[in-house]
């Protein structure tokens, strides 16, 4: 299967080489378990994979089959034509890193638009060519924040409001470093105030996510003053597609922005793969990780676009390297800067609108409910945590079984004693109709 | 004509994409959290098409030529794999869904662990690295969690060959580690010496590439690793090259101890202008222990007639995940169609003919270019792109020339072992016309290199651009391009759809 | 929606014409109903429109939901996916008919390419670049040997083996003109031989189908042989993909083939767009219609293809044209071109054998249903028809209603006294399952 | 460099596609009827797919550029019609099914019907037509069959003006009626006193184009139908060019007979290289007995919580059927979507525009180029290519010329009436920026006509072909290309697959 080769063809190759048979061509190997027996099946056609991954498809019950609340990081948004119509061009998406910038010019450019539409959205000054996801990202400013202090400042704050996973990559990546991590035992309930109170000057970076994982929408500039007042640096986590009405947190003074970009026109495809945003001030562009697209001029005088700053990475400076980073997350860039294109200025605040109108009528709604409360009194964005009369699981779990619905998060999964919380997200994918068949669900709903 | 950036096509009140009138009554705006402008592009719909349109055709892809870039395994990205990673069965699928929900997605995400063990030969394997050197680090926790778990905790040196590629040692030190290097000998495999000198008991491990960068077979390989697991190291194993050995010979029955695969190199999903890859990880059953969680296993046999029920579990002591969700799932989905369609068979010979196609340009190109390791190569070989007799020429200037004939050139500059690399890729989807005509090449550049430099020096010259001056992005960082200084904001209200 | 104008783009644009409202470009229109009101609904986004067209699509049922074995000159071919991805180029499919060859010669070769590909499948000498669909292709065959026999024979033959369809377009074509239609209602059981009774000096054309509308395959040398004993032409409609196996037209004598060909990897999509494949012998390009690429040389000395012989065309010769046609079925051209070069010779050898083996299991299983019969003995391709003991009507209904099974073709609907007969086409899409499953449940069929 | 064609790059036992050995017993192949041998070229999938990737990227299409060809509407083909009209339950539904099991289409065909009717101001439609001139010769039978109803079998004539598209005519043609050409005044309308001489009782009608193909809205279009219908005959409107007044005027209401739409321009369905088009034809209520069959029709109402149940049916004196099945439908799809995006404000809107655009133009054009009907165009105008003080430039040089600008050329030579002519219908989607470079190129390009002709009579010279010899084509005929007569047959059995 996809292999040109014709009989004849194999056979003059061989003797060009000099070899007889294919398997001469393998004799250096260690003889022991050459040519193994894989028990595998035999290959399929195309159209026998097809039906087979078709099959396979539709043993998912999906956010088109079901009515969907779920977030928690992941959202349900439209994704507009014009991005995958682009993404199947076979030359982006079967091109490489743009190692060779002559006959790379496509992908350059973009990802230099992608890293301008960043810079914007965030209100910083320079953003990279991505990461892998929004946890990724968070684990290399924490990297980051750390190396900018020369590894003096072992104190990195995340607020318990990070999401969880986020949280449990940065663990992972720090396991083995003089790094501590505190603040996420905070109670939920504490605002910026209480991590200020966690600053001190062995703190390197504070992790701040905005909205946070519970939807609320807290104002950092007191934290951030707090921060710089103490040199430390702070990252603030976003959901990108909220800064199309949210003031970005370059305005209020943010060292560095990560988030993730699924929201920005990349479908949820159960898990990935998705797109880290990375933007940070112009003073820690060389500290910065990732590659980075930079513009210059060709030969002939006209404007162009190359990989810049490379001795940051690992090909040239390897174990001295900032990051690991090599592959990146290309095509989702691209995605997200078309998203971003072509929804413009107004697209992208219309469509933030639509979100928040719609999950404030659901919480306005809920809340009615009798024995349904709404857990915060922050503002929100497009999702929000809902204080339920008995275990969110129980309820999620009845209206999945009778009624088709996902009806949201449950936060006591990951929260000790918020077992009654259920995490509701409603997007511009939501209509009022299916609001309201919740509301109405959730109201049916025995309260024993 | 170079395309014009989208900020310098933007003009005020324009928009590519529309949304419904709220079917819901207004809620009020928290006005000090509103942000106050937004300098940001405005396009309407056919613009952006067309601007993205043209981007694309200043690229080179595996679609539109031979693209033979060493240690990148730039194959055939099949068209089939773009239909089914994009079912709405998958793509509208929420990654945080009931698992009783996600039967489909959980039941291929166990077969892909189950084909890659198969092929490999380890015993457990996690899906979650988003890529290759995301694998690596992956990989190098699990070495760093099993010695610690054994109480060893003076183990703090990880070898190197000079051979490997960069990202294995970024990875290493990613995790605190030291890395030392240990030099190739003169048949580009590890040398022995160099390797017993360093092994002692702060030894946490060797990361080796095998084949390596030079593409080689080790030809020591089981010596090396018996050298490493007797100092009480482990052996991790850089898979990128494993497209040279499906279905030849299995990394775990060398006694690798772990091994991340690229699905974007040998799996044929595509390499999407940078990414994204998918960079799984086996290991041995010993290991399996210390996976990042969650990996995919089976939580109730099959009955009868029905399908096993999936779940996500978390291993015992797992090293925590290493990102947000499962994986890059989608990836998976083609990798997953990709192997399904080749099936045993198929993917020995898709090593075979990567190898026989490796081969048989090194055999036409020996005697016009230095090849320093010159025997039996696997799926790639190195050669020096530059003659003693023809000093002002570079392996880049050869690069850059190949691209008048239509060519991507070969990677650059790696492996750092050999002056002036040209490191040579083909992959077993290429037909021997294309090498034919590779070759013919640059057999007429080596020719041009000695008694016409200028033109290899001034290459490319058929291209839309030339050259690019990467010392002045160097020098004058810009990183971001902005609406004109005099651009008049559009109302920040949403336009009324009309 | 779709309009790129800005307000003050619109102001200037007015004032450089010297107008002052939009309404004032339309002062020389009939005022009355001028601006009417259309009483058409408001506009939707894209992320409604999709909705409402995905509400539509899951209205149907389709050959994915339902088992089927519905074929009548359409068929459930499987379309490989290299097909569609290249279709999706937009320089394919935004582009118009190659007036200016410079800049459409991706077009230009590719029909060229297509031309090449259909001469080689049907063993003729010169193809077109399209006609709309069999059937319209096959009406251009009528007037085109009306034509050679400069309007003197008024007989046209058609085979009552002929699609329905295709014999019904056929005479409106040809409705006020003085041409005659014969041998659609000799008997079906007629073979070659009566139709040669039927051919006489004033016999222009005599048009057979291969394999016929009720799958039949027919050797027509010797129905070739008096045609042109009688100086009349013979145009052969055919299955292309048939042709992967079956002797070509070409060479058993045809002056025209037409086809159908849906079956070269054209999604069914309810009926169209299709492709009209038309080729026939040197001597006749002049006579034939439709557009034609031919090869050239550019100024630089490159080969490249252009349109050439448009003197035959509507938009040179008008009325004296051969066709009115002008736009045709370009893209589908393209399609088949891609399919064909896909599979190639083996390729289609081999589907066509698939095709070949499984309708030929099923009809074999059929006919040992106690009261089914297969209707004719002839040789067939993918589909024949079976005798049933009642209605096939009243079967397929049964069929459908109880078992999600389209069983077949009614060929009472067309045919007169044979309500009875189901017409059934197997593909390579019809798995061996499938085709039990059929059989079962006409085996338990109530034979009242 | 010219791409190879797939004969040139077949080698013998390649294939790009696989299919499954057979899961049923083999049956004997009639030896007789089994092709001998098959000169086919045969092709690894890579290989197709770059071959045709590649000939891609030597178009021009409205995605990469502005396309202001007159008379055919080069508007954006919206990505989402691509996304509709691919949905499986549209492509995967067979014309022949039970209709019952297809009522998402009938309606659809059903609402399409509808739009085209409020649009129109029509009564019926028929939207079996495969593109607009299938549609004249289907609105022409129609007018045919309406004077036989009556008995009336003398009427043979078809009126056409001078500016009449190619297709009129010979559609006329096609169904036996004699053609007579009536001139157009200097205003650009008919001449009534040319009319008024042909309208005898041998009059089956007129075939009217409006705005006619000067881009004119013919001035005195109610008395040039009263004209005809005073003598007998029906009007026939060649709806090409719609997109000039939807929602502004409706042609019915202009006492017009019978219209054929061209979807393909006016509602955004791509042009697809050459086709497919898609040509429904509106008629008055009087004339729907001779629509072709089948139409769509509700055979059931509504009841209180359902839709209505739709189904096929034949007009009462019908024509017949123009082609098999029901039309182009995944055509209609593609136009359904456009119309309801746009709803009844959009579509006025974008004819606004479209007029808008081609008046800037005319605007900016007319001192520098001869506009023969100088007066408020509707969607395009007409200019002349030529000017008397530099007589060695024609049109077809100013057009290769605009190539070397990225522009795609206006239609040449048509209408026939203005010498040189150049059709230029920007459409409603192209931005200022792009109207103001068109027309900076076009007023360069007048001053090289007289400055530096051979600039032109050269052009083009920024493409990558270079201009075409077309006489050589047409002197020579070469209509298709063969293997090698050396080439090897591979054996014509299937392959194995393994
Ligand atoms: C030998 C080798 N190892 C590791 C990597 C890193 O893989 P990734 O880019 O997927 O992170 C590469 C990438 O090119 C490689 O060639
Ligand atoms: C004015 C006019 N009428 C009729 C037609 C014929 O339409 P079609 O090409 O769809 O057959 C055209 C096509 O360009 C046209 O411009």
């Amino acid at each position: 299967m996809f292999l040109p080769h014709t009989d004849s063809d194999r056979e003059a190759m061989l003797r060009t080489i000099g070899v007889e048979r294919m398997e001469d061509l393998f004799q250096s190997l260690p003889t022991a378990n050459l040519f193994p027996n894989l028990s595998l099946p035999d290959g399929l056609t195309e159209m026998e994979a097809q039906g087979e991954l078709q099959h396979i498809a539709s043993a998912n019950e999906t956010a088109q089959d079901l009515v969907s609340f779920l977030g928690a990081g992941v959202y349900n948004h439209y994704c507009p034509s014009v991005v995958d119509s682009i993404l199947r061009r076979g030359e982006f998406y079967t091109a490489y890193t743009p190692y060779q910038p002559e006959i790379s010019q496509g992908t350059l450019q973009a990802i230099f638009e992608y890293q301008s539409l960043i810079v914007n959205l965030t209100g910083m000054e320079a953003s990279n060519a991505s990461h892998y996801d929004g946890a990724t990202a968070i684990a290399e400013a924490v990297n980051m924040a750390y190396h900018v202090h020369r590894t003096k400042r072992k104190k990195i704050i995340l607020s318990p409001g990070l999401h969880p996973h986020h949280r449990e990559t940065v663990h992972t990546y720090i396991q083995d470093s003089s790094i501590q991590i505190v603040g996420e035992n905070l109670s939920i309930e504490a605002g910026p105030e209480e991590i200020i109170n966690l600053i001190d000057q062995d703190t390197a970076l504070v992790v701040m996510q905005y909205p946070d994982f519970f939807g609320r929408i807290y104002d950092f500039s007191a934290l951030v003053e707090a921060a710089h007042a103490a040199k430390a640096l702070v990252a603030v986590h976003v959901n990108p597609l909220a800064l199309g009405m949210l003031t970005p947190p370059g305005d209020f003074g943010a060292d560095i922005v990560t988030g993730e970009g699924q929201s920005l026109g990349i479908p949820m495809s159960y898990g990935g793969p998705y797109l880290g945003i990375f933007a940070t001030r112009s003073k820690y562009v060389r500290k910065m990780a990732g590659r980075l697209v930079g513009e210059t001029t060709d030969s002939k005088g006209q404007r162009g676009y190359v990989l810049t700053l490379s001795t940051r990475e690992q090909h040239i400076r390897r174990e001295r390297a900032i990051s690991n980073i090599c592959s990146n997350q290309g095509l989702l860039a691209l995605a997200a800067g078309i998203y971003m294109s072509l929804l413009g200025k107004n697209g992208l605040r219309q469509v933030a609108e639509l979100n928040y109108h719609k999950a404030h009528y659901a919480a306005q709604k809920i809340a009615a409910i009798p024995g349904f409360e709404i857990a915060f009194e922050s503002p929100f964005f497009n999702e929000f945590a809902v204080r339920c009369p008995r275990p969110a699981a129980e309820i999620a779990d009845h209206l999945l079984t009778h009624h088709d619905i996902i009806a949201g998060y449950d936060l006591g999964q990951d929260y000790d004693g918020m077992e009654n919380h259920l995490l509701i997200a409603v997007t511009e994918m939501n209509s009022r109709e299916e609001i309201d068949y919740l509301v109405e669900t959730l109201s049916e709903e025995p309260h024993a | 004509m170079p395309e014009p950036t989208i900020y310098d096509i933007s003009s005020p009140g324009r928009q590519g994409m529309y949304y419904p009138d709220p079917d819901v009554p207004l809620a009020s705006l928290p006005d000090s959290l509103i942000r106050k402008d937004f300098p940001f592009p405005e396009i309407s719909e056919i613009d952006v098409v067309r601007h993205y349109t043209r981007l694309s055709q200043l690229n080179h892809g595996v679609d539109t030529g031979f693209y033979p870039l060493g240690s990148c395994t730039m194959k055939y990205n099949p068209k089939i794999n773009e239909e089914t990673a994009r079912m709405p069965g998958f793509t509208q699928l929420h990654p945080l869904q009931p698992f009783e929900t996600a039967q489909g997605a959980l039941g291929l995400m166990y077969e892909t662990q189950e084909w890659l063990k198969a092929i490999s030969g380890f015993d457990a394997v996690t899906l979650q690295p988003a890529a290759g050197a995301h694998g690596e680090m992956t990989g190098v926790l699990i070495m760093k969690a099993y010695h610690r778990s054994r109480g060893d905790n003076k183990r703090i040196k990880m070898l190197l060959p000079d051979s490997a590629h960069g990202t294995n040692p970024a990875s290493s030190a990613m995790t605190g580690l030291k890395s030392v290097q240990i030099l190739s000998d003169e048949r580009g495999n590890v040398d022995l010496a160099a390797l017993r000198a360093e092994c002692d008991d702060t030894l946490a491990g060797l990361m080796i590439t095998n084949p390596n960068t030079l593409g080689l077979f080790d030809e020591n390989l089981e010596e090396v690793v018996k050298i490493v697991h007797d100092a009480g190291g482990l052996v991790y194993g850089d898979g990128a090259n494993l497209n040279a050995i499906m279905g030849i010979s299995r990394p775990a029955d060398s006694g690798i101890d772990v091994m991340h695969f690229n699905l974007h190199k040998t799996f044929s999903t595509p390499h999407g202008g940078g990414g994204p890859g998918s960079g799984p990880v086996g290991v041995t059953a010993e290991l399996s222990q210390f996976l990042p969680s969650p990996i995919v296993d089976i939580i109730e046999d099959a009955d009868d007639d029905g399908a096993p029920l999936y779940g996500l579990v978390t291993p015992e002591n797992t090293i925590g995940r290493v990102k947000s969700f499962h994986g890059h799932f989608g990836i998976l989905v083609r990798a997953f169609t990709y192997m399904i369609m080749l099936g045993e068979k198929g993917l020995r010979q898709a090593s075979e003919h990567a190898v026989l196609n490796a081969n048989y340009l090194q055999a036409l190109l020996r005697d016009t270019y230095k090849i320093p390791h010159d025997r039996i190569c696997m799926h790639e070989f190195v050669m020096e792109g530059h003659w003693e007799d023809a000093p002002g020429i570079h392996a880049l200037d050869i690069s850059k020339r190949l691209m008048d004939f239509g060519f991507h050139p070969p990677t650059n500059y790696f492996p750092l072992i050999v002056p002036e690399a040209l490191m040579i890729e083909p992959t077993e989807t290429e037909n021997k016309e294309t090498l034919d005509a590779f070759v013919d090449a640059l057999i007429q550049i080596a020719d041009e290199a000695h008694n016409n430099p200028e033109i290899l020096q001034n290459a490319p010259h058929n291209t839309l651009f030339g050259r690019m001056d990467e010392v002045q992005a160097a020098r004058n960082l810009v990183l971001c391009c902005w609406l004109p200084e005099d651009y008049e904001e559009s109302a920040p209200q949403p336009l009324i759809l009309d």
